[in-house]
């Protein structure tokens, strides 16, 4: 009986002791999963999610403390993305995959205050002072903050117009549970 | 000469015999003509003409843009009354920048010199010269020859094939040419030998065309061109199978056939070179068949680009039934048209008008893994897992077996016992894909905008902040100054 | 106590896992203590249990107690004695007979005079709803082998009514039966071979139980 | 504070019944269920480790550190195990005979470590005593269920054997519902278990949602599979 | 607007009920020769099993309210049933067909998802599940008795056979391969065993005790052939499992005659012959490609003979046949057709530089 206690004693030290080395040898600096996260944020910094701008986001997302569906610039294809990296099983489907939305200029509207011009994240709207503005298309995330701070509701966000470049097949809906019952 | 084993493809019912007997038919000059500025692979045209200016037949309307693209000719003689956005042929029946030109009805050709021995060009002045007549690849892949031939010579090709394989049920066109203008092909065939440097020249015909073979050999004996059979399947036409066929080698899946030494054009491309080098001609029309149950007189005709399909139709004596659907191109590839009112372009080999009995049946049950698609797959594909992928919303799995090799020819549609759009799904997964790698690359350059302007504005803030500080340092400065001269002043006084 | 400063430090992981081992080894040191005594009661009172169950009847002494080791066809084959007034009355051992699905282990209990006192199945892998009417639970075949002995029936009836013996076979299974029957003819066998050192009084008793767990665990 | 209480047994029976909501503990579920004495039995054998060694590790969880957590829980749980094991051996020793296989199979039971980390580490001895219990009884009560549709199905009784499982005072409980039922030897054997578990699973979430679907003033249009 | 199809606007003149409707045709000779053979209560276990099929998915698919006309008219439920019936034993009582008819319709494929869903071949799981729960009604045999002959139940007496349990005397009977499994634990030779009963021409022709549809190999041979030249099935599962049984079964015997049988044995008797042309070339349950059908088959036949050799079962076919539909994700994840242009491992083929030659 002594034997067992102190065979068994002297094992639970000793692995004691390795667990305990390991945790300092295996010590996981930082936090590798916020910089994959920033990755697929959109990275306009818009700041519509609530955090300040996509990192603090990244980070909030890594702590579990929001929700996958935070993004409203990126959609269901981010939400779908950040559910796949955190490995959690999200219900995105009340994210609607926004049909790609683009901030436009109603040219009879504006009266060229330039507030759009400044808050835009990625410098997305040209025009000066008393000039009318207008959208560069490819640089527009369609964050809306433009839409927020126009006096005169002439920046609107709308959905891109699609072109025979863009245009691509819809999904073919005739499908094995088609046969559902009205 | 020994053929290659080939594998995949389907024999699905050919229906050739509606229009492959009629002889080709000029169409009589159309009132109007429209030319879409983009019938290529590659930048589109752009326009050099202005609203009411008078062209004559060939004259250049749209010039090029960038090394992969082609110009675009007046088809007729007459006035441009529009330049602007016009129905395309096209499944989104979207419209594309297209000229539309009003006949003048002499349908009289700009006056060109023309050499009168083309083989005493260089090689680079035929290449010149194609690209100049805005030739592109008649079989339906409407790439610009030009950059094929040089990018051949540069390649140092040595085998040159004419792909006569018209495997697309229906459709004639081709075969209507290899009977009819054989010599002229084998001109056009040798121009091209002769502008690549090739060595061995073949052309791949289906041996259920005898005709053509026939008239084809006749009129390449005594040349170096070899006429060969080849076995009746589709896809046939498929310039890789056509590859496979006569030399037994395949194309890196990463590369281009000029990578095996081998260059592939299709007959009508062949007859289109010599017409563009002997007689300076441009592109400016093609033979269409047009065919199908509904259709009351099934033919060929030889089309000027730019007419519109419901002429065409009008021509071959209308429909004797209604038309379940109308098809630009082959039924296995070609587009379905909800209005006949679109142009032929020059990558239109035929126009169909189905019945719903030639269609077949399309109500999609359960895939019931039969594999059946994956028999008939010429590429070697597991069509019903990657549709399985992309129904699940998982099109990047499709993506690593294979869904960008698949070359869209629908024989895995074709025999599916299930009638499940099997091509259908892969077009969507690949607009999917293109679509969010667009999307990345906005992402990428937003982002880096977002950083600028991060930047920008820092900069702006701290440079605001270091010159308010100069200011207080030199309001300070002055103040002291102030309050040092009127010490002064009053110790002056004092 | 201060836990939190503590717990950064490296020996007190080895402490902390040591001493947990430690006392939970020395609370099943102690627990082993406390039932043995009790687990090694149970064990010979299931013993006991299965002996009874092949050999109805009264004896005087502790047959776990009394027990010979002999060779068998295959091998050492513990033998259990039952007396009355130090006479062997009846003996018990195990015999094996191979089944459809692998062997079946049965207790076999015999009297002085060569009948057989009972049989009972104590393992077998045979197919539920098939094989396993051999069980007294599942059926009433097994009862059939009481009072039989070598000569009766005859040696050429010991089999299962198929092969032209005695005993009945199960619809569906004829393997099962036929195992058994070949095992408890074997067994007999054995005992008619060694019947003078089995039932010889004179065999001085010995201690067997703790060494023997043959048969020992349920 | 008995808002707790309540929320632990809800949720333990219940909502995240361990064998029906967190699909834990198969390996026994599927050993032992072919009666649903043997289910009570182990149920409530597990229930004993259960409280016993959530109790336990929640007292000493501000000594554990970080590092040496999971063996330090796991020869915990084991030894209560063993202990629990020479226990019915000794003093319940026909119990033992029914269940004696699978007692140790406790150890493997990846609930009872599950609650050690998920509840017991991180709460106060009575809360986490409670939800050992709780949890406990849920998986008693999963156990018990799947045994019967198990039992009631390949042998047509029920409660069979209840005797040696509670005394001869509870012999009462062992029904003979189909007489000369032939069996459904599929159920008794592990397909059986598979099969009887999943049922039970759908089982829940239909009610599940019916429940929630009561509950909520607009109905889901949906159906319920689609 | 309307949605414009895609193309290929021509499709080829096939379809699932099509299939099944030719796999039925092809199972229809055999069929009626067991009903033949077996007499009335063979033709009750078959109706018995399709109507439990039809009302078993039409329930399912009622409590899953989805339409139940186009699942049911596909076509799958029936030949499940159809084949399920052409494996149990012609006398079998009614509730042997409807409880093995439920399970394969509800459980082994409307629960996975309906048909194309199910891992395991329905009939096949179904018959297994049978096997381990009743395996005194699953191996009770009855000697043949055609239609007609003396010994032969009449309809009334059928109807009894199916529904009441009463079973004629005399009729019960050992299929061959539990019989020599029986005779082999006697210790009896196999030459032994056979003499008397084992014809290879009644083998051949069918008439011997065994399943409602597997005892007449020619023409479930007869009918695998049509189905090939029907292209409906490849030849490469079907030829695979006979070569995995008759290989190992002609090397064994040729080593040790008296304890291995030998090749027309194993091929004619039990189900081997429907399960190689009609069991193991159910497309949902293989693999795609026909090399992976080449060692599914071949692994198909192995396993067979394995267990019908060793195993604790006299007929290993059905088990088979479940451990290789088990396979078939890894066969098809390991044995893909090569993409054109590209290694077997999907790497593009190098573009090697050409050199001029003169």
């Amino acid at each position: 009986m002594i034997t067992a206690l102190t065979s068994l004693t002297i094992l639970g030290a000793i692995l004691g002791l390795i667990l305990g080395v390991a945790a300092r040898v295996f010590r996981v600096e930082g936090n590798a999963l916020v910089a994959e996260l920033v990755d697929i944020l959109p990275g306009s910094q818009c700041g519509q999610c609530g955090f300040p701008g996509c990192a603090g986001a990244a980070q909030a997302l890594a702590e579990g403390r929001a929700p996958v569906t935070l993004c409203p610039p990126g959609g269901r294809a981010v939400a779908i993305a950040l559910a796949a990296k955190l490995g959690v099983d999200a219900d995105v489907s009340g994210v609607q995959d926004s049909v790609p939305m683009i901030a436009e200029v109603r040219e009879e509207l504006c009266i060229g205050c330039t507030r759009c011009f400044k808050v835009c994240p990625t410098d997305a709207i040209m025009g000066a002072a008393q000039q009318i503005h207008s959208v560069f298309r490819e640089a527009c995330t369609a964050c809306g903050k433009c839409e927020e701070v126009c006096p005169t509701e002439s920046v609107k966000l709308q959905p891109v117009p699609v072109t025979l470049h863009a245009w691509y097949w819809n999904k073919p809906v005739t499908q094995t549970m088609q046969t559902v019952a009205a | 000469m020994k053929l290659f084993k080939l594998r995949g493809g389907v024999h699905p019912e050919g229906w050739k015999g509606l229009a492959a007997e009629r002889a080709i038919r000029v169409l009589p000059l159309p009132e109007r003509l429209f030319v879409p500025l983009q019938q290529h692979v590659g930048a589109p045209a752009q326009p050099l003409i202005k609203v009411g200016e008078h062209v004559l037949k060939g004259q250049i309307i749209g010039a090029s843009q960038g090394f992969i693209s082609a110009p675009v000719h007046a088809s007729t003689s007459g006035r441009i009354v529009a330049i602007g956005d016009y129905t395309a042929a096209h499944p989104s029946g979207l419209a594309a920048p297209t000229v539309t030109i009003e006949s003048d009805g002499e349908d009289r050709w700009l006056e060109t010199d023309s050499p009168s021995d083309p083989f005493s060009l260089l090689p680079e002045e035929i290449a010149a010269a194609v690209g100049a007549a805005g030739i592109v690849g008649l079989g339906g892949a409407t790439f610009p020859s030009a950059v094929k031939l040089n990018l051949s010579r540069k390649n140092n090709v040595r085998t040159l094939i004419i792909n006569g394989g018209e495997c697309e049920p229906y459709i004639t066109c081709d075969d209507r040419l290899m009977r009819e203008r054989a010599s002229d092909i084998i001109e056009g065939v040798r121009l091209i030998r002769y502008a690549v440097g090739a060595v061995d020249v073949m052309v791949g015909i289906e041996e259920n065309k005898p005709a053509a073979l026939a008239s084809m050999r006749a009129a390449a004996a005594g040349t170096e061109v070899q006429v060969i059979a080849v076995p009746a399947m589709y896809p046939m036409g498929w310039d890789k199978q056509m590859i496979r066929a006569l030399t037994g080698r395949e194309v890196p899946a990463d590369g281009r056939s000029a990578d095996i030494g081998v260059l592939v054009h299709n007959v009508a491309t062949a007859y289109a070179v010599r017409d563009a080098v002997r007689f300076g001609r441009p592109l400016v029309s093609r033979l269409v068949t047009v065919s199908g149950g509904a259709v009351a007189e099934p033919g060929n005709l030889e089309v000027p680009i730019g007419t519109l399909v419901e002429t065409l139709f009008q021509y071959c004596g209308g429909f004797s039934e209604k038309p379940a659907r109308m098809v630009l191109g082959g039924p296995m590839m070609g587009i379905e048209l909800f209005t006949a009112a679109v142009p032929v372009v020059k990558g239109t080999s035929g126009v169909l008008a189905l019945t719903a009995r030639e269609i077949g049946s399309t109500q999609a049950s359960p895939c019931i893994r039969c594999s059946s698609c994956v028999r008939a797959c010429p590429v070697g594909l597991l069509p019903l897992e990657m549709a399985a992928h992309i129904r699940a919303g998982d099109s990047n799995a499709a993506v690593s077996r294979g869904l960008k090799d698949c070359i869209a020819c629908g024989c895995c549609s074709f025999v599916c016992p299930s009638h499940i759009p099997l091509v259908h799904y892969f077009n969507f997964a690949k607009g999917e894909l293109m679509e969010q790698e667009r999307g990345k690359l906005k992402q990428e350059a937003t982002r880096k905008l977002a950083d600028e302007r991060i930047a920008r504005t820092q900069r702006i803030e701290r440079e605001r902040q270091e010159a308010a500080e100069k200011r207080k340092a030199a309001r300070e400065a002055r103040e002291f100054a102030a309050k040092q001269a009127a010490l002064q002043t009053t110790t002056e006084v004092a | 106590m201060n836990f939190q400063k503590l717990r950064g430090e490296l020996y007190y992981q080895a402490a902390l896992l040591g001493g947990v081992a430690l006392v939970t080894t020395a609370a099943l040191a102690l627990a082993d203590r406390a039932t043995s005594s009790d687990i090694a009661a149970a064990q010979a009172r299931d013993m006991q249990q299965s002996l009874t169950q092949v050999l109805p009847g009264e004896y005087d002494n502790d047959l776990l107690k009394d027990t010979l080791v002999l060779n068998g066809p295959n091998g050492e084959v513990t033998v259990y004695r039952a007396r009355r007034a130090g006479r062997v009355e009846a003996v018990v051992f195990k015999v094996s007979g191979n089944g459809y699905a692998g062997p079946i282990d049965c207790m076999m209990g015999i009297d002085r005079n060569g009948h057989i006192t009972g049989v009972r199945v104590i393992k077998h892998k045979e197919t539920p709803g098939l094989g396993d009417k051999i069980e007294p639970a599942k059926g009433h075949w097994i009862y059939e082998f009481e009072g039989k002995s070598l000569g009766d029936p005859p040696a050429e009836k010991w089999g299962v009514k198929k092969d032209g013996g005695v005993f009945d076979q199960f619809a569906g299974a004829t393997i099962t039966p036929r195992g058994v029957v070949k095992a408890v003819k074997g067994g007999l066998d054995f005992f008619d071979k060694q019947r003078a050192q089995m039932l010889d009084d004179t065999v001085p008793l010995r201690e067997t139980f703790g060494r023997t767990t043959e048969g020992g665990k349920p | 504070m008995s808002n707790i209480y309540s929320r632990i047994t809800r949720d333990s029976l219940w909502n995240n019944n361990i064998v029906f909501a967190q699909t834990l503990g198969l390996c026994p579920t599927m050993a032992v269920t072919s009666t649903a004495t043997n289910g009570l039995g182990m149920g409530l054998a597990t229930t004993a480790v259960l409280v016993a060694s959530n109790m336990l590790i929640s007292s000493i969880r501000h000594a554990v550190s970080e590092e040496v957590r999971i063996p330090v829980y796991i020869v915990i749980i084991a030894t209560l195990v063993t202990l629990v094991d020479v226990s019915i051996n000794a003093w319940a020793h026909d119990l033992y005979k029914v269940l004696g296989l699978y007692i140790a199979l406790i150890v493997a039971n990846c609930a009872v470590l599950g609650r050690a980390e998920a509840y017991a580490a991180k709460n106060p001895i009575l809360p986490s005593g409670m939800d050992g219990l709780m949890m406990g009884l849920g998986f008693t009560f999963a156990l018990t269920i799947i045994g019967a549709v198990r039992e009631i199905l390949g042998t047509g009784t029920l409660f069979a054997d209840a005797h040696l499982l509670l005394g001869p005072a509870f012999s009462f409980m062992e029904l003979k519902l189909i007489p000369d039922y032939k069996g459904f030897l599929l159920m008794i054997l592990p397909p059986g278990g598979f099969l009887a578990v999943g049922f039970l699973i759908a089982g829940k979430r239909i009610i599940d949602r019916r429940s929630a679907s009561v509950a909520e003033p607009v109905p889901a249009a949906a159906p319920a599979i689609s | 607007m309307n949605a414009i199809a895609h193309s290929p606007h021509a499709h080829a003149p096939i379809s699932v009920n099509r299939v099944m409707a030719l796999v039925m045709l092809a199972l229809t000779p055999a069929t009626l020769f067991g009903f033949w053979l077996y007499g009335w209560p063979a033709i009750n276990v078959w109706v018995m099993s399709l109507l439990a099929a039809l009302l078993g998915e039409a329930l399912v698919l009622r409590l899953q309210q989805r339409a139940v006309r186009p699942v049911l008219m596909d076509g799958s439920g029936l030949l499940t049933a159809w084949l399920l019936a052409l494996s149990l034993p012609p006398w079998a009582p009614w509730w042997i067909a409807v409880l093995g008819s439920l399970f394969a319709v509800i459980i082994s494929k409307q629960l996975y998802g309906g048909l194309g869903q199910n891992p395991f071949n329905p009939a096949m799981a179904a018959r297994v599940m049978l096997l381990i729960s009743f395996p005194m009604e699953m191996t009770t045999w009855v000697a043949p008795a055609p239609l007609g002959s003396i010994h032969a139940p009449g309809w009334l007496e059928g109807l009894a056979v199916t529904f009441t349990g009463s079973q004629v005397d005399g009729m019960a009977s050992a299929s061959l391969l539990g019989h020599v499994k029986t005779e082999f634990t006697r210790g009896i030779g196999l030459e032994q065993a056979l003499s008397g009963y084992y014809a290879p021409l009644d083998a051949l022709l069918g008439s011997r005790a065994g399943s409602l549809g597997e005892t007449a190999a020619l023409f479930l041979l007869a009918g695998g052939l049509f189905l090939m030249f029907k292209r409906i099935i490849t030849w490469h599962a079907p030829v695979a499992m006979l070569i995995g049984v008759v290989v190992p079964a002609l090397i064994f015997s040729a080593v040790s005659p008296a304890h291995y049988a030998g090749p027309l044995y194993h091929l004619l008797s039990g189900g081997l012959m429907l399960g190689a042309f009609f069991i193991i070339t159910d497309p949902v349950t293989s693999p795609n490609t026909a090399t992976g059908q080449f060692i599914f088959g071949l692994g198909c036949g192995l396993l067979t003979w394995i267990i019908r050799t060793w195993g604790g079962y006299p007929e290993g076919v059905a088990f088979a046949v479940m451990l290789m539909n088990a396979a078939t994700p890894i066969i098809d994840h390991y044995v893909k057709p090569r993409i054109y242009g590209r290694n077997r491992k999907g790497v593009s083929m190098s573009i090697e530089p050409l050199k001029k030659e003169s």
